[in-house]
């Protein structure tokens, strides 16, 4: 098996688990952290398919590699955005789950 | 060669413990810790994959800068009571299974690769001469797709815009909210005194040699972000309000000046986001250096969130 | 040569991978912190035995970012270790 | 020359490759966290700084040499520094906070 195959599966591997996190963890911030995994696994993926495409004097195809710089630094403003989003729950309801049998948080601690 | 297979082999399992570890820890503070190592590592990886542009980037975003991100939010949930109640097992039986279903699915895409490999690593090349580029990353990003590489910066400040009106009104135009380190410590000043000018050292060299080898604006603005956070969180500087005028102009000189080269291009060489021959490279050296300043501010502003306050403390 | 570079790296390797088993196996916060210390030496020496052995220099600015941002990965774990005891007051004395 | 070289390379890294044995051994077999910190940054450092030496004749040019030496001093200082600080938080908390 080549090298890149390895990664390739690997990545595989980290989306199932990122996937896995992401729908059993209750707390957001650890969905979040979750869903980062997920994504560097699905761009670990796209480096294989640079490396496979390698052409003369290169060690990869450069658009898949440019692809996924693009995507890091975007999928860290969605992080971002979604921590901004979790601490500005907790300011409205004083708490940090998304249960539903518990709507609206009306003030204060549970 | 089979010392490098036992090598990649050896970085995969410990690459995948990590992650798995991430999952599982119960303590949301060492899940962070374990995201940061996991971020490291795969940089490790990416220069396995001889991707090294991707592995600045990890390194620098995917470790540093995430983590700082996430620890900030852990110390201030830890106050927070969040449910305990981990799905029941069948719910989890059943995500466990979904999950390996789709991994599964990759791994088989990933052992089953096309007769034809699609790559577009020719027609880079080709063109690359012409930018007068030597990194074939970068012609991709300011070159090729140029067009993507303006969007990326757009969604940059429509996120900033985004966590900063998540603040409640009677703080708008205040002063983010960065956690600063909370005794004051002799020895984090030393460090953010000593470290800021080798990073910006850095910053520079990393999008002076991005026109020719791996590097460029995103790794430079990155490190400049991260020296910006360690002086706030050292004390050293206090954190602005962000409606300094300043601070706005530094976040959006970058994509104008891009945006201005760009429109430019229609009269000068009759395409959006075009260069005129022969000053392709002092242009894209140009909006570089821009990128890099506008990069730093928005990535740090992004890891300081939303305002709280609006006196200064 | 290569080889034996290669195999200094994967050395290098084993020994961080032990060290992390070790680390991340433990309770306290502060075992914690250390990963940074350990990926800030042990993953530069690592980064910079594989630039030598594939002959690729542009591995060693990786191995640059590297120890720069275990520095200030470094800092973010003893802020937030300081800062939530701080916070855990301050909305005591808040209500 | 280019022996006297490789002999030197394979010496000094692997003078450095067993101060990483040496740290690893420390870390797990030391009793508290500042015992275990101490051989962590200590020894691992060393290490580094030997591989670093090793590495040295193999460098191209002066310039990818002087790259070498200054990573070096800047994982030494910072390394340095932010033990200080994590060790800080040790006496900030106790041994086991």
């Amino acid at each position: 098996m080549s090298a890149a195959a390895l990664f390739g599966l690997s990545g595989a591997a980290l989306v199932g688990i990122g996937l896995y996190g992401l729908v059993t963890n209750p707390e957001p911030l650890r969905k979040i952290l979750a869903f980062n995994l997920l994504g560097s696994g699905v761009f670990l993926v796209f480096g294989v398919v640079s490396r496979r495409a390698a052409a003369s004097g290169l060690g990869g195809d450069p658009v898949p590699q440019a692809m996924v710089i693009t995507a890091i630094v975007v999928a860290f403003a969605a992080t971002a955005m979604a921590i901004a989003l979790v601490l500005r729950l907790l300011q409205e309801t004083g708490r940090s789950t998304l249960d539903a049998d518990n709507p609206g948080g009306a003030g204060g601690k549970s | 060669m089979t010392i490098l297979s036992a090598f990649d082999i050896g970085l995969v399992v410990l690459i995948l413990a990590v992650g798995a570890a991430t999952i599982a820890k119960r303590d949301a503070f060492a899940a962070v810790i374990g995201y940061v190592v996991y971020g490291l590592l795969l940089a490790i990886a990416w220069v396995r994959l001889s991707a090294v542009d991707v592995a600045l980037t990890e390194a620098a975003i995917g470790g540093g800068m995430t983590g700082m991100l996430l620890l900030g939010a852990v110390a201030r949930l830890r106050l927070a009571k969040g449910s305990d109640a981990r799905p029941s097992f069948p719910v989890r039986f059943a995500a466990a299974a979904l999950s390996a279903l789709v991994a599964a699915g990759l791994a088989i895409a990933v052992l089953s690769p096309p007769e034809a490999i699609p790559t577009l690593a020719p027609m880079v090349m080709e063109n690359l001469a012409q930018s007068g580029l030597g990194n074939p990353v970068a012609g991709v990003l300011f070159v090729y797709r140029a067009l993507d590489t303006l969007l990326e910066k757009v969604v940059l400040i429509l996120a900033l815009v985004g966590v900063w009106s998540l603040a409640p009104d009677s703080v708008w135009g205040g002063i983010p909210g960065l956690r600063v380190y909370a005794p004051p410590s002799s020895t984090l000043t030393f460090l953010a005194q000593l470290l800021p000018p080798v990073g910006i050292v850095v910053a520079i060299y990393m999008c002076w040699i991005g026109a020719k080898e791996p590097g460029g604006a995103f790794q430079g603005g990155t490190v400049l972000a991260a020296m910006w956070l360690l002086v706030m969180i050292a004390g050293l500087k206090s954190v602005p309000s962000i409606s300094q005028r300043w601070l706005r102009l530094l976040v959006v000189v970058g994509p104008v000046i891009f945006l201005a080269i760009g429109i430019s291009g229609m009269v000068l060489a009759n395409a959006f986001l075009a260069y005129p021959p022969g000053y392709a490279k002092p242009l894209i050296v140009a909006v570089e250096f821009a990128l890099t300043l506008s990069i730093g501010v928005a990535l740090g502003l992004l890891a300081a969130g939303p305002p709280e306050r609006v006196q200064p403390q | 040569m290569t080889s034996f570079l290669v195999a200094a790296a994967a050395f290098v390797l084993t020994m961080v991978t032990l060290g992390l088993f070790v680390i991340l196996r433990r309770w306290a916060e502060v075992d914690h912190m250390m990963v940074a210390q350990l990926l800030g030496t042990g993953g530069v020496a690592i980064l910079l035995l594989l630039a030598a052995a594939t002959e690729a220099p542009p591995i060693v600015d990786v191995a640059l970012l590297l120890a720069l941002f275990a520095a200030f990965a470094a800092v973010a774990f003893v802020r937030s270790a300081s800062s939530s005891e701080q916070e855990v007051r301050e909305t005591a004395s808040g209500g | 020359m280019k022996l006297a070289f490789d002999i030197l390379t394979i010496f000094f890294v692997s003078a450095g490759a067993l101060f990483f044995l040496a740290g690893t051994v420390g870390l797990i077999r030391f009793p508290d966290p500042l015992t275990r910190l101490h051989a962590l940054t200590k020894v691992d450092n060393l290490g580094l700084g030997l591989v670093v030496l090793g590495l040295l004749p193999q460098a191209t040019g002066l310039f990818g040499a002087l790259k070498l030496v200054a990573i070096w001093l800047l994982v030494q200082l910072s390394g340095a520094i932010v033990t200080q600080l994590i060790a800080g938080t040790v006496r900030h908390h106790g041994p086991h906070g």
